[in-house]
């Protein structure tokens, strides 16, 4: 058996590679998705008040561009804060759940009780408690996603290698130096897939508060093509929701792989299976 | 009936909303065996998005709609076969109501105060239209989407008035004790007394199986008679599709609405092309319509049983 | 000199650690049934060398032959957590496709062997550092009987372990032929173990030097003259140091 | 400085102890909260129609026991099979992503789209394809809860230790076998905290998918108490949905703590803070 | 003999794993200045005795006084993945309290002393087995430079940098009155370099023979007689070796 010594990382092909191997085969799909949506569409298959046709569908999109950007920047003024904060809310539980067993016991049902109620129900109270406006709608999101940032960051601090845990104490590391040098490291894995979720979910969120009552955004839009049946308009405005909360996803993913460079698989042991 | 079936007809009615009065002819006829007279089984299926679709598409056969939803529906680009065949109520029973503290009394006084709205064009539209009517400025209102599950609480956190059905909201208020002012929207505008709700079905049950139309009506024609009659029975039958509600509530709706029902009407059902081509032209109009609609096509009365009773 | 069979060889073989080269021109043949140890300093290449002659690290350039399967031992000890002590070690009966219980069985009667009676039912966590890695030593051994490449297997044991199991190994490569690679840290359990023996200069980067015989091939049962033995082992002990230190 | 040998394991009053520790904090905080509510209602401050008098809910709750505990079965009906299928689709998708990478790439956006469209459009789309019936609800409860359990697997089998893979890998193991013993169980406590997420969202879920014409469950129940203004008996039916909920996260916790026995700490290691 | 200063002492400790005794009557003291080896068999318990000594495994009985704080190096190297060699090593700098680059450059001197030169900002995922190891070490003496415990600090290390590390270790002992408690698998390193030499016999449950004297305390300076001084290492191995074995 011969080796061959293959330096990937001076390979100039290689990141324009992996950068097509990662984005043009989703593309591909789509673009297969959408042919066959547009001939099931022409050819009468799926009615047009189930699935509006692709061409009708991006027709909308270029007509109302600016009307439905303008609406999308109102829910994102509501879903960017809302992710931070979630995030940030998320974070907060987390540790004080982590570092507080008795504040754990008390909180941690209350926090689950939190996510079963629907959104649609929760809402009047918010703004019971804290009136009419984007003050409520931002809470809306939070309460949305904070839940998967709070549980993942939270078996990921309990996760944490005991050993290592012993070696801090060993060393009389002040719990606010444990978290900070061992805890939240070794949690960011975990971390991530919360916020990940919760990137994911931000954008509906900010959607779900403007239809249970808040302000105008890209989801009042959709919900009134919607009621006005005016399909092509309503996938639009879904579609203009799949773009922002893509961005979040995005952003997301893109801080993950920064945040945790000593991850990266050291050069020559990227591939670990074993030849004939 | 000389020409028995030998199979019943299984079809779905896709209600429009939660049960409630506006329904109780329906629950009634099937409770006292009038679909099964006919030759039809009825499954009720509740929810309050999309059943114009589910009419359009065949997953039910029947549904209830407000007039202005068949219209819009009529005169989108997908073009959606629902077509109207009979009225429920005959005059329209919703209007802007407002806690009488607030001195709301006519859509003047509109101007300075908050509107409570369900994220649609047409309340808008009504709203614009009766304040225009009175020379008010629409501008000098401040439009939320309401949060509070109901009007009552919207009233005590956000807002000064909305948009409600008298025969529901509006009795609530009465039982409740909420002293309330309301604006009917025909008392300012006449174009604005439509028929909401309506029973409709899609071009394609009328084209394939008109006589299942006319059954079901006939059945449905002898409910509604029977609700006026009997309010007790017909919130019995409701109560037994719908249970745990409130019952003094439904009674209480029930006997507002018994006199409208057929109301300044020949018989049950009735609809009249010029309240159809009126409201059509409004809402044209005020651009809530895709293109221009046959409003003739859009709904048909020839199925009804009609004067000679079911 | 009798015919060998080569179970493992490497030839020419260089390992770059991104631009920097780390091991190169590494020639190396173990024979069946031979014990060949690889002394150097720390942080010189022993363990990489040891992932490239496995297939592990298959980002290197040269040949190499492998002549059957290999068990390899890893320098840490590698238990899975979840898995108690006998479930570890019976791994390689489970991975053949055996049952859990059979496996168990299979494994259990060696537990002695290594000082491992009585903690068949531990987790990893529950164990000694010594424990483990004998649990790891063992989990090798009992994977693959032919062929075990051996990254420090006495490290983190008394003497008197240690001696238990050297003479196991010894005994059991006479009785089955077994071929060994080696890495030791420790001169004179190379010298007590081995037939030939590598040291890996110093780097970077690092090479082999040509292998020093300890045992005869021939007449392996023949006891040496005592003092000749002391005076050979003295030497060889001065060469290795010797080796370790210089750079080539 | 002495110590004292305590072995924790053997005080009678320690598990009874630790229950309480768990329970009693919880309880005493919903006490108080329903006591505060109640004072409200009682002096006139929160009117009923805004939110109703905990007295006037537990009377409701008894008086339409039987009642509700109907609907609710029929949203268990939807809610049970759908989380265990979501679990069982979860999983899958993770299996498959982190075994194909190309199928990785290709179907993770349309996994992260599927999620942010709200599950109030999508759902009555769904309706409309599967026509009104069981099979809608099921879909859409899966739809909300397999991508939790998705997203966490993935991220705990790709985190898997690198050198205990190399092990592996030297025993010849195949996939299979590197899957069933190594990665799965590493992955054990990020597929948990998949399933914790899932287990909260999956009545919530079903709720939702009756609403858009799924079927009758406790959750077109509730709609009908708000739209009847009965509101007592209205947040009755959302302690159901808490209920059903809670007894959801519940059996997942239990399942999490039976099924990882090796996380034990070990006796005598239980308290690593170091004394002073 | 001069007035010694204890800086850490055990008496009469007992420590259990669920019902097994595993130590009993333990009793130990550590002087100012002293370095005292711990031999045992492997799985007797020597890294429990540490893990109650410096308070980390609580659930003990009997009495530990600890002088001062202690450097504790454990038996795994627990290197933080996510930090780099350096900022491994000057992590109790940062402890302390000081930035990340004074920290830095205060380790830093250190490194070519343990011979990590040139690996300064690797991960520990790209260190050899004994270069983590050393970084452990050096992360221990930093921590403490009065007291350390260190659990087998040169199982791993070839007999050069061994030898590096004893030299640079007993001078700095010498130099600043370190206090070191070793546990150690080889015995000719514990006479090297310890003045006591304690021996955890054969359990469970296992305890502590007296101690051993191996370096007289008046006159370290002086040394003694070639032969006797064989002779005497001798014994001392013997008998070190009988300990070990020995059930008590
Ligand atoms: N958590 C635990 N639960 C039960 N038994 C344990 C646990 N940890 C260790 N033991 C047992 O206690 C004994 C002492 O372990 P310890 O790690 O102290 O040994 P050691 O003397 O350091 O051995 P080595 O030289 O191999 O490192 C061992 O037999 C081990 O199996
Ligand atoms: N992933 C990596 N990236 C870069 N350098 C590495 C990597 N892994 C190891 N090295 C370097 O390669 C050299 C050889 O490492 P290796 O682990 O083979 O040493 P070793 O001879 O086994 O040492 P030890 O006796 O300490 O175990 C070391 O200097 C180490 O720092
Ligand atoms: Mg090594
Ligand atoms: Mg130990």
């Amino acid at each position: 058996m011969r080796l061959f010594s293959t330096d990937k990382r001076m390979n100039p092909t290689n990141a324009g590679g992996r950068f097509a191997l990662r984005v043009l085969p989703p593309l591909l799909l789509v673009v297969i998705l959408i042919a066959a949506l547009q001939l099931l569409a022409d050819t009468g298959v799926i009615r047009h008040y189930v699935l509006p046709a692709p061409g009708e569908v991006a027709r909308s999109l270029v007509q109302d561009f600016a009307v439905m950007g303008n609406y999308a920047l109102c829910t994102l003024r509501i879903a960017l804060p809302g992710f931070l904060l979630s995030a940030l809310t998320g974070t907060a539980f987390a540790l004080l759940m982590d570092r507080f067993i008795l504040l754990s016991h008390t909180a941690y049902p209350f926090i689950v009780i939190s996510q079963t109620i629907p959104t649609l129900v929760i809402t009047p109270v918010i703004v019971l408690i804290f009136g009419y406006g984007d003050m409520a709608s931002l809470i809306v999101v939070i309460l949305v996603c904070f839940f998967p940032v709070t549980i993942n960051l939270l078996q990921g601090l309990r996760s944490v290698d005991d050993d290592l845990l012993q070696m801090m104490h060993t060393m009389g590391a002040s719990r606010a130096a444990i978290l900070r040098h061992l805890k939240f490291p070794a949690s960011l894995p975990s971390f991530f897939a919360g916020i990940r979720i919760s990137s994911t979910y931000c954008v509906m969120a900010a959607v779900l508060a403007e239809w249970a009552g808040g302000g105008e955004g890209i989801g009042i839009y959709m919900l009134r093509m919607k009621r006005s049946f005016r399909y092509s308009a309503m996938f639009a405005s879904i579609l203009w929701i799949i773009a922002l909360s893509l961005i979040f996803y995005a952003v997301a993913l893109f801080a993950e792989r920064f945040s945790m460079p000593w991850r990266e698989r050291p050069a020559g042991q990227t591939d670990r299976r074993s030849l004939s | 009936r000389p020409e028995k079936k030998p199979e019943v007809d299984r079809i779905v009615f896709a209600l429009d909303w939660t049960p409630n009065t506006n329904h109780t002819g329906l629950f009634l006829a099937r409770d006292r065996g009038y679909y099964a007279l006919e030759g039809i089984e009825v499954e009720f299926r509740e929810s309050d998005m999309d059943f114009i679709e589910m009419v359009a598409g065949g997953s039910a056969q029947f549904g209830m709609a407000a007039q202005e939803q068949v219209l819009q529906a009529r005169a989108s680009t997908a073009g959606i076969p629902v077509v109207a065949i009979a009225a429920i109520v005959q005059h329209n029973t919703s209007g802007f109501a407002s806690p009488l503290g607030r001195g709301i009394e006519s859509p003047e006084d509109f101007e300075g105060n908050t509107y409570s709205g369900w994220g649609t064009e047409l309340e808008l539209a009504f709203l614009r239209t009766l304040m225009e009517k009175q020379g008010a400025d629409f501008d000098q209102v401040s439009i939320i989407n309401q949060s509070a599950g109901n009007f009552i609480a919207s009233m005590e956190i956000e807002a000064d008035f909305a948009w409600i059905y008298y025969g529901w909201d509006g009795i609530n208020c009465e039982l409740e004790d909420y002293p309330i002012n309301f604006i009917l929207l025909q008392s300012i505008e006449p174009d604005l007394d439509f028929y909401s709700p309506v029973i409709i079905t899609s071009e394609r049950v009328i084209e394939e199986n008109p006589d299942l139309i006319r059954r079901f009506l006939k059945a449905t024609a002898r409910g509604y008679l029977d609700a006026i009659t009997d309010p007790q029975g017909a919130v019995d039958s409701l109560e037994k599709v719908a249970g745990g509600l409130d019952r003094q509530l439904l009674l209480a709706s029930q006997l507002y609405l018994n006199g409208r029902y057929i109301d300044d009407a020949p018989y049950w059902g009735a609809m009249r092309s010029e309240t159809w081509i009126r409201f059509a032209a409004w809402m044209q109009e005020r651009d809530l319509l895709d293109q221009p609609i046959d409003v003739g096509a859009a709904f048909d009365t020839s199925f009804l049983p009609g004067e000679e009773g079911p | 000199m009798t015919a060998r069979t080569i179970v493992l060889s490497c030839e020419n073989m260089q390992k770059y650690y991104g631009q920097q080269l780390i091991l190169y021109d590494i020639n190396l043949e173990l024979s069946q049934g031979e014990l060949v140890s690889i002394l150097g300093q720390s942080g010189t290449g022993k363990t990489t060398l040891f992932n490239v002659l496995t297939g592990m690290d298959q980002d290197a350039s040269g040949t190499v032959f492998r002549g059957s399967r290999i068990g390899y031992m890893l320098q840490k000890d590698m238990l899975l957590p979840w898995k108690r002590l006998i479930d570890n070690v019976a791994l390689p009966f489970v991975l053949a496709g055996e049952s859990k219980k059979t496996a168990r069985g299979k494994a259990e009667s060696y537990l002695s062997v290594f000082g491992l009676q009585g903690l068949a039912y531990r987790y990893p966590s529950q164990l000694s550092g010594g424990q483990r890695r004998r649990a790891a030593f063992l989990r090798t051994y009992l994977y693959s009987r032919n062929l075990m490449l051996l990254d420090e297997p006495f490290t983190g044991l008394d003497a008197i372990t240690r001696g238990q199991l050297y003479e196991w190994l010894l005994e059991h490569k006479e009785k089955l032929g077994i071929s060994i690679l080696l890495i030791t840290h420790d001169i004179e359990e190379a010298i007590a173990l081995s037939d030939r023996i590598y040291v890996l200069s110093q780097g970077p980067p690092s090479t082999l030097w040509p292998p020093l015989q300890v045992k005869t091939n021939s007449g392996a049962d023949e006891k040496p003259d005592p003092a000749k033995w002391r005076e050979q082992t003295e030497n060889l002990r001065e060469e290795i140091r010797r080796r370790i230190f210089t750079v080539i």
